[in-house]
């Protein structure tokens, strides 16, 4: 390393170059931040919202409102309020996390206005054995969730199911199976009944009376 | 203690008594026969010398003259490489036609005779020391360390035990062995005499299970001298005094010491007798007792050679070789070294002839270290063979030091039980040399 | 590595196509200087990520040399690799937008590894090497031929680990359907491994480089621009 | 005590089951060049694991005061201009400027200070100090934080932010130290000449990232174990 | 090392000196050496330790052991003969220790696995696992765990848990889940709450009885079923001191007393016993640890390697992802190896040499 | 105000503060942790080629550099830069370049296989250091074993082995020197090339003639009838004799012929070809003091044993 001189013009007269990149780079950045920024948070956005009508049948995209819901265990937790075009509400998008078998896996889950129903899932990101846990992000694999109950936990076994809240493990990944379907039983169990309250609270007219609550 | 027992093969020259060498032609004095300085020539060419004459002076403190070992005249100086590599200058003495001592009487000058035990208080420690190096004397068990060092008194380290190293471990060789059967008596005497010149409180005398008849001829020659006769338990390399120490004393001589380190000193029973000879009758170290044994020789026996014979004279006073003789070890074959032409000369160390045949040193290829652990397993000295071996190869001199290389005293176990044939030991010299000096 | 008054070092050294030609094969920034390791391993479980990232990088080396270049008569000595610093970030942070931007799904699966060109070691060396001391069209024609070399090297990676791994280039099918995928490749010790045997290769193929008819053609350029 | 599971596994998903070298592949430059002797793989490790705790310390503190979205400082800087409360200033965008100079300004302190004060060590860490900066380690780290920190499901604060530091970094001075008594024992085989040097050291570091994929899932076993101990 | 220049003199030498024939041949000492002990004899007794553990595999799984084993074997030597070709080096598949790796190898892949991953798991094994390093005796891994993890880390269908299990087969023993497998599940539902200790117990009424698994009456990998069969091969082994009874020792010691306290705080579905008669534990003791290349020098060593090794492994056992953890257990301790030799360089005999002043 | 200007605003202004913090907390340390170092060292080892090939005597290119800096050695020890590189040195350290002769190495044997006598089958590591330990490898204990460890230890691919003795190719050997610290009898020298081809004693047996002829059909029996003959030339070091390359002119070729005529065993011989430019180097050169030729060889620095 070299040694700078200090003395003439100081430590701060001597970096008057780097300063004045700083401000100029500062600038920039802010600039193009301002003018990128709409597009990306679009892209966040779209990710969640693309596969909002698929989660939750009938829902429009553009109706959707996220709100923060406070769950059973006191944390705050985004949640999307899907409507249909008309604007009344259809369920719900609640994002969840756990661990999977190598890593996290953060999924949606697709609920009735009720929560009496899961309407759908769709793993977002996961970083599963590829050729075996990945088989989660298939769609037969998402399709199994598709109408099981919300009221009870879900159970995850290696034959046909039998039940109506059994799901099938994909055959070599059981444990990431299971880990899918403990994510989804965690977050309803937080979930619930707070989304019960809002949906009754909230919109008790646009429920239909098939998915109202008690 | 840990180490290896290779096939003994010592019934070869067991039950041969000692033979004396005819006076060979000519003999070469190396001038450089111990560990230490160099001698200097004393006689020009074609000076005529006597039996025991002086032929090359000590210079230093850790040296040790050499002498005429037959009556002859000089010749030119020339040069020998010695089994142990070192390339030094020998002066060649032609034999005369009359020789003072041959056969028998050479034999009961050297070895043979009376050795009173007694009155032998009235030898003074210096004399004994002045006598001690004045004949020449160094060590017969292998190193060729000067005795007279050895015996030399010191103040700040006392000396407590004598060891009297009669283990003769190595394989084939049996000239310790025929020693103790032959002359037990000047190895007693000796014994005593060292003892005196060193202050050692006790004497012990250690041999192994394998030479039974020797302690007990030993037993009987040291009655009422109140020197004990210790059998141990036959292996290899008991006879090394690291070994020798912890097997009689308990206690471990500190690496890179000296066993005078833990009050001891360790002799070999040849240089007992030598010493034995020089004391109480003046006489320097001109032969000493060599063993030519294996399976390339016709008839293995234990000979009386002048020192500076050449290993030729040795060979055919033996009935010469057989065809498939291929390898000469001077020494036993787990230490020894081996010579490249029988024209050189036996040098006061020198303990035997091992002459393998063709079969027997065929060795396996040389593959990789597997690692096995074996040598580990039989370092007697616990180190890591392979480990100083391989850094050594690769020059690795941190890693050889990390490992304890200076503490190897190059006795083959390792190398003998490496399913590897892993020359460890040359790979370990090598290492030595090559590790930094000062 | 600092030299005393690199302001006002003459204007020597390699020519812009000497440059050029340097980056791609002669200093192939990543089998021949190892340099910029941690991406080169990180995104080339698949041709797409690994283009995306070489691309990324490239843009973020021209930019900087080019920069670097214009500024070199500015800088003083103890404070070159902090305007170098600057100056990457910069421009790293506006690859990282525009990613996020106009190539969501690649920049998503990117992860934190378009951050990290800023401590590729390949940009800040080139500013030092080439940029700082030479003129813009040097710089530039060093950047682009860096930038070719370092997506060469990403390239070929990617296509071994994706060819073994998945049995697609680009996500297209290129093996038999019986292929059975080797999961590894897809994994870490996949890209340590390929790299290692790949590198391997390009030594080999250095060391025998007088017969083989690439290193030919590089010679014949080089000759004939002497 | 959900916060000390979380803790435990940051701390082990960063040491072992993501080890930053051999599964993120972060440090690579140290990690391959300053592996040949284990004494200095050894302080080498230790010298990141130090910055990487620093400059995440630092680098949090920045991005939770300033550059976070609705960070407080420049709220106040804001509002005391009059803005209104309810816009949030994002200044998220400097985070990799600030980072890298956070970092860079960090090792060169430390270089000096050892370089004035522990002459020893510097001399035995020698170049590799500087090398510190333009290491992915430290600054991954950091990137790692700000994910977190900006992720809505599971927010981070500073003892989580650090036990990813320390994880990381202890994770990474074992796998250095590991490495480089494997390389020394390399430089006693006969390696094809080829691979010498980086090949073979990139193919040790392959086996060992496979030898580190059996920790795949602890993540979870501990989860459940602890779950089920706590219980 | 002898690469490139030297060799030619080197041959020259040798050769012309042959011609010559002189009777004299001089060397280094000693001149004699154990002329019984080889490599290739190492390595044969380890075939005949491993001979019981064969039979038994052929006895339980019929053909599929014997083309797993034979397929193995044979790929590893032509792998051998062509790793050496490259380096353009005399052949060394004589020595035996291809064979083994392969045997190995074969033994501790499954029944089912399809014949593409045993032939690319022997030439993993050999190339990655051995001839990068220069061959035997420099590898760092036990090239058989090399191969395996490689081809179960990309196969993971073929070699996961569920492809040891089918009802379409005419073995019998193939109709259940490995014991670890039944044992790793039940402790995990048992700790998520799936399930009651009453259902636990039920459920491994199957795996309880100790004799089935000491005989080897179970699912499980071609030579990891009996542990009968590899206490006689590796008793043989340790007898002979081709392998170290310190490593087998340290692994059944450490693996009793970690799996005696998961088994005390509930996190494994297994007694101690169990988990040191199931699965590969013995069999990675007696034959994958113990190998010497990659296995320390020493006996302290040794023993400490052996430690690691059952530590790791009932570790990886509860808390991993995986059923078993012998392969990644003796890949872990095989990266420490070189430590642990640097680490337990013994006390000379006299104490330690004086180490010279460094400059 | 927007919040465009304000976010503008507000990140320049955070970087500018940083930067201005940064330049004074390093500017500041940088001061108070300050180590006077040597800033040529990193010159000089820009300037050295960064073969690493030892020649220089340190071990490694860096360490020559410290060395230099440090003003333990001179210039021009480095035989891969050539002249251009101890220029660059001389440049960065300011002084003068001393000496720049192109030195190539020098085996001093000259006995192929078969005119060495009584070689034993040797069994045991192939290497020249480790045969060297063992006696009776060949009869002549100062002679070329002819292992090569001088042949891997040449990184240029300039030492071949012919029959047994390393052979060294002018086309290819730099002077580096590695192969010389690598011989285990020290036969190898490092001669100051004046010509293109340099006559040098080919043998370094320093025993007695019936010793040498006993060993060796053509090894120097040190008859002193070369130091008769051109007396200035060429001096007995003992039985060897030892040319003076200070005395050397390669013009007085007669004087050169004679001492080839001369000696019985024809153990002068001419070696080498160092390349033109080496020599137009060279031309206007004072000339370098002599290497002398240190035969001490033998065996005798091995350890007795223990
Ligand atoms: C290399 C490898 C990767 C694996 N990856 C996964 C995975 O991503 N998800 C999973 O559930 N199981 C995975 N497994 C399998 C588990 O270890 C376990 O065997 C399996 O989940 C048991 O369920 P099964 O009954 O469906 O086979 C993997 C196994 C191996 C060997
Ligand atoms: C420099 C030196 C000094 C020695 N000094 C003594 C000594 O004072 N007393 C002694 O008994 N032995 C001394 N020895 C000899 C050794 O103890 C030992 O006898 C010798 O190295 C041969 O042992 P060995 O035959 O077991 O190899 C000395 C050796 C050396 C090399
Ligand atoms: C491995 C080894 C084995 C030895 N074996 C013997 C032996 O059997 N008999 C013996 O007298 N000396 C043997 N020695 C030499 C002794 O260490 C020691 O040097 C000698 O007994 C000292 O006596 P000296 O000075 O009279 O020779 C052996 C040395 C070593 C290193
Ligand atoms: C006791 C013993 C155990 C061995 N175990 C293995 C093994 O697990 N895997 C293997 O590839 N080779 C094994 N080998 C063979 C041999 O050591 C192996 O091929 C070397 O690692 C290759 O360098 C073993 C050898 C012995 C003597
Ligand atoms: S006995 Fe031989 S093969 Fe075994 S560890 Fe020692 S050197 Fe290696
Ligand atoms: S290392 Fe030395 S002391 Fe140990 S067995 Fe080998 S030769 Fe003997
Ligand atoms: S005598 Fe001279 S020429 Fe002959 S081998 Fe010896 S050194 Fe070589
Ligand atoms: S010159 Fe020296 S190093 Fe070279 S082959 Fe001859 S003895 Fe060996
Ligand atoms: S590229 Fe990651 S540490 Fe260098």
């Amino acid at each position: 390393m070299t040694q700078p001189t200090p003395g003439k013009g100081g430590y701060i007269g001597q970096a008057w170059l780097v300063i004045l990149l700083a401000l100029l780079y500062g600038g920039g950045l802010a600039g193009v931040e301002n003018a990128l920024s709409g597009k990306i948070k679009a892209n966040k956005r779209a990710e969640t919202y693309s596969v909002i009508p698929d989660l939750v049948p009938g829902s429009d995209p553009d109706k959707t409102d996220e709100i923060m819901v406070r769950g059973e265990n006191a944390k705050e937790g985004l949640v999307y309020r899907t409507r249909r075009t008309d604007g009344s509400h259809v369920g719900w998008v609640l994002p969840a996390a756990g661990q999977g078998f190598a890593d996290r896996i953060e999924l949606l889950i697709g609920l009735d206005s009720g929560v009496t129903t899961v309407r759908g899932m769709y793993v977002l990101n996961q970083r599963e054995t590829p050729g075996l846990g990945d088989y989660i992000t298939r769609a037969d694999f998402q399709d199994l969730f598709r109408d099981k109950p919300a009221d009870r936990p879900l159970a995850v076994v290696k034959t046909d199911p039998a039940a109506d809240n059994e799901i099938r493990a994909l055959s070599g990944a059981t444990i990431s199976s299971e880990s899918v379907a403990a994510i989804v039983n965690r977050a309803l169990a937080n979930f619930r009944e707070p989304l019960r309250a809002l949906a009754v609270e909230r919109s008790p007219g646009n429920a239909r009376p098939d998915e109202a609550v008690e | 203690m840990r180490g290896v027992h290779p096939p003994e093969r010592k019934d070869l020259a067991e039950r041969a008594p000692i033979e004396v060498l005819p006076t060979p032609a000519e003999v070469r004095i190396a001038l450089l026969q111990h560990l230490g300085a160099p001698c200097e020539a004393v006689h020009k060419p074609r000076t005529d010398v006597a039996l025991g004459d002086v032929v090359g002076e000590a210079k230093g403190f850790v040296s040790a003259p050499v002498h005429a070992s037959i009556s002859g005249t000089t010749g030119r100086m020339s040069v020998a490489t010695l089994p142990n590599g070192r390339h030094v200058a020998v002066v060649p003495i032609r034999a005369a036609e009359e020789q003072p001592l041959s056969d028998r009487a050479l034999f009961d000058d050297v070895l043979g005779g009376e050795w009173p035990t007694a009155g032998l208080e009235q030898c003074e420690p210096e004399q004994i020391v002045d006598a001690v190096r004045e004949a020449g004397l160094v060590g017969l068990g292998g190193a060729a360390f000067p005795t007279h060092v050895k015996l030399t008194r010191n103040e700040d380290r006392p000396i407590r035990t004598l060891l009297i190293n009669g283990c003769e471990c190595e394989p084939y060789l049996t000239a310790d062995y025929a020693l103790m059967m032959e002359a037990p008596k000047p190895i007693v005497a000796g014994a005593l005499l060292a003892q005196r010149a060193a202050g050692a409180s006790e004497v012990i005398i250690c041999t192994e299970d394998n030479k039974r008849e020797a302690a007990e001829s030993l037993r009987q020659a040291a009655e009422g001298t109140g020197i004990e006769v210790r059998v141990l338990k036959t292996k290899y390399p008991q006879g090394g005094e690291k070994q020798l120490t912890v097997a009689v004393l308990g206690r471990e001589v500190p690496t890179g010491g000296l066993p005078l380190d833990i009050g001891a000193v360790v002799l070999n029973v040849g240089t007992a007798a030598a010493t034995a000879r020089a004391v109480m009758r003046g006489k320097p170290l001109t032969h000493r007792v060599l063993t030519v044994s294996g399976a390339g020789i016709r008839q293995a026996k234990n000979l009386l050679v002048p020192v500076g014979a050449s290993y030729r004279d040795v060979v055919d006073c033996c009935g010469g070789l057989i065809p498939e003789a291929a390898r000469f070890v001077a020494g036993g074959p787990m230490m020894g070294f081996t010579i490249g032409s029988l024209d050189v000369p036996v040098t006061k160390g020198a303990s035997g002839l091992t002459v393998l045949t063709q079969a027997e040193v065929r060795k396996a290829e040389e593959t990789t270290c597997v690692r096995c652990g074996r040598c580990v397993d039989v370092c007697p000295l616990n180190l890591v063979p392979t480990k100083i071996a391989m850094a050594s190869k690769a020059n690795d001199m941190e890693l050889a030091q990390r490992h304890h290389i200076t503490a190897c005293m190059e006795c083959g176990c390792c190398a003998y039980v490496c399913p590897a044939s892993i020359p460890l030991v040359q790979l370990i010299r090598l290492g030595k040399v090559r590790l930094p000096k000062g | 590595m600092s030299t005393e008054g690199t302001t006002n070092v003459p204007e020597e050294g390699p020519t812009a196509l000497e440059r050029f030609i340097n980056g791609v094969l002669p200093e192939n920034p990543i089998y021949r200087q190892l340099l910029g390791m941690c991406p080169t391993l990180a995104v080339t479980n698949a041709m797409k990520p690994a283009v995306t990232m070489a691309a990324a990088t490239a843009f973020v080396l021209i930019c900087s040399n080019i920069m670097v270049s214009l500024l070199r008569r500015l800088l003083k000595p103890h404070l070159r690799i902090l305007v170098f610093t600057l100056t990457i970030a910069t421009f790293v942070t506006i690859a990282d937008r525009f990613l996020a931007a106009y190539v969501y799904e690649m920049s998503k699966q990117l992860g934190p590894y378009v951050p990290l060109i800023i401590v590729n070691c390949l940009i800040i060396s080139r500013a030092e090497i080439c940029a700082s001391k030479q003129g813009l069209g040097v710089a530039i024609s060093d950047g682009v031929g860096m930038s070719l070399g370092f997506g060469l090297g990403l390239a070929t990676i990617a296509t071994v680990r994706e060819v073994l791994g998945s049995g697609t280039w680009f996500g297209l099918h290129v093996m038999p359907a019986s292929w059975p995928n080797w999961g590894i490749m897809a994994l870490p010790p996949g890209a340590f491994i390929t790299l290692g045997l790949l590198l391997a290769v390009a030594e080999w193929a250095t060391e025998k480089r007088a017969s083989t008819a690439l290193w030919r053609t590089v010679r014949m350029l080089w000759s004939w621009r002497h | 005590m959900e916060t000390l599971t979380a803790l435990i596994l940051i701390f082990i998903g960063a040491a072992l089951i993501n080890n930053f070298v051999l599964h993120y592949f972060v440090g690579i430059c140290p990690f391959l060049g300053v592996s040949r002797r284990v004494d200095t793989a050894f302080g080498m490790g230790c010298a990141v694991t130090f910055v990487i705790s620093i400059s995440t310390l630092l680098n949090w503190t920045f991005t939770h005061f300033i550059l976070r979205p609705g960070a407080p400082l420049p709220a106040w800087v804001w509002q005391s201009l009059g803005g209104s409360a309810q816009t949030q200033i994002d200044l998220s965008v400097l985070s990799y400027i600030i980072y890298i100079f956070v970092i860079a300004s960090s090792v060169q302190f430390v270089e000096m200070y050892v370089r004035r004060f522990f002459p020893p060590l510097y001399k035995s860490f020698g170049v590799f100090l500087p090398l510190i900066t333009t290491n992915c380690a430290i600054l991954f780290a950091s990137l790692e934080v700000l994910k977190h920190m900006q992720d809505s499901t599971e927010l981070w604060g500073l003892p989580q932010a650090l036990a990813l530091a320390l994880g990381g970094g202890i994770g990474f001075t074992l796998a250095i130290a590991l490495m480089a008594g494997i390389r020394e024992e390399l430089d006693l085989c006969d390696v094809p000449r080829a691979l010498r040097g980086a090949g073979i050291a990139l193919i040790v570091a392959g086996i060992m990232a496979m030898a580190f994929m059996g920790f795949t899932g602890v993540e979870k076993g501990v989860e459940t174990a602890l779950g089920s101990l706590l219980r | 090392m002898a690469e490139g220049k030297a060799e030619k003199p080197d041959a020259a030498a040798t050769a012309e000196s042959k011609q010559e024939a002189p009777a004299v041949r001089v060397a280094p000492s000693p001149h004699i050496s154990k002329t019984a002990l080889t490599t290739r004899w190492m390595m044969s007794d380890v075939l005949v330790g491993l001979a019981p553990v064969v039979a038994m595999a052929v006895v339980l799984f019929r053909w599929y052991a014997v083309v797993q084993i034979g397929l193995c074997v044979l790929t590893c030597l032509v792998a051998e003969t062509l790793f050496c070709w490259m380096r353009r080096r005399p052949t060394s598949i004589d020595d035996g220790s291809a064979v083994v790796t392969g045997a190995i190898l074969g033994l501790s892949l499954p029944w089912s696995a399809p014949w593409h991953i045993a032939v690319i798991g022997s030439v993993v094994a050999i190339g990655l696992g051995k001839a990068v390093f220069g061959g035997l005796g420099y590898n760092i891994f036990n090239p058989a765990m090399v191969g395996r993890a490689f081809v179960m880390l990309s196969f993971a269908r073929e070699l996961g848990a569920s492809a040891y299990v089918t009802d379409r087969s005419q073995l019998d023993v193939v109709t259940q889940a490995t014991p670890l497998t039944i044992a790793k599940k039940v402790a995990a539902d048992l700790a998520a709450g799936a399930i009651t200790v009453g259902d636990a117990q039920v459920q491994m009424e199957s795996t309880r009885q100790l004799w089935p698994l000491f005989l080897g009456n179970v699912n499980g990998s071609l030579g990891e079923t009996s542990a009968l069969a590899v206490l006689i091969g590796g008793l043989y082994l340790c007898l002979r001191r081709s392998a170290s009874w310190e490593i087998p020792a340290g692994v059944i010691l450490s693996g009793l007393v970690l799996a005696g306290a998961a088994d005390r705080l509930g996190l494994t579905a297994f007694t101690a016993l169990h988990h040191v008669v199931s699965g590969s534990l013995l069999f990675g003791a007696f034959f994958i640890a113990t190998d010497p290349v990659t296995s320390p020098l020493t006996a302290r060593g040794k023993f400490l390697f052996g430690l690691g090794v059952g530590v790791l492994l009932v570790l990886l056992r509860v808390f991993s992802g995986y059923p078993e953890g012998v392969m990644f257990a003796v890949l872990l301790m095989n990266a420490t190896t070189p430590l642990l030799n640097r680490w337990t360089i013994p006390r000379p005999v006299g104490g330690p040499a004086p180490q010279p002043e460094k400059a | 105000m927007p919040t465009t200007t304000v976010a503008l605003a507000l990140a320049a202004a955070v970087l500018g503060l940083l930067a201005i913090a940064m330049g004074f907390v390093l500017g500041w340390a940088s001061r108070k942790f300050h180590v006077a170092a040597d800033p040529r060292v990193e010159l000089l080892q820009a300037a050295l080629p960064g073969a690493n090939c030892g020649g220089c005597g340190y071990v490694g290119c860096s360490e020559y550099a410290g060395a230099l800096a440090e003003g333990d050695t001179t210039v021009g020890l480095c035989a891969p830069g050539g002249g251009d590189c101890a220029q660059k040195l001389a440049d960065i350290l300011g002084v003068e370049v001393t000496e720049s002769c192109p030195y190539r190495a020098v085996v001093h044997c000259s006995a192929h296989r078969d005119q060495r006598l009584q070689r034993a089958d040797y069994d045991g590591e192939r290497t020249c250091v480790s045969a060297n330990l063992v006696a009776g490898v060949q009869g002549c204990t100062y002679g070329c074993l002819g292992f090569g460890d001088c042949a891997q230890a040449c990184k240029y691919g300039a030492i071949e082995i012919v029959g047994g003795l390393s052979t060294i190719n002018y086309e290819k050997c730099v002077g580096c020197g590695a192969c010389s610290r690598v011989c285990p009898r020290n036969i190898i020298t490092l001669v100051p090339f004046k010509a293109e081809r340099m006559m040098v004693v080919a043998c370094s047996n320093a025993d007695a003639a019936a010793d040498v002829r006993a060993v060796c059909e053509v090894g120097c029996i040190g008859c002193k009838a070369c130091a008769r003959v051109a007396p200035e030339l060429v001096t007995m070091g003992g039985a060897l004799p030892q040319i003076n390359y200070d005395l050397y002119n390669p013009e007085e070729s007669e004087a050169l012929e004679s001492v080839l005529e001369k000696c019985p065993r024809k153990r002068y011989l001419f070696v080498g070809r160092p390349t033109a430019e080496d020599l137009a180097a060279v031309a206007d050169e004072e000339l370098p003091e002599a290497v002398t030729a240190d035969f001490k060889t033998t065996v005798d620095d091995t350890e007795w044993r223990g």
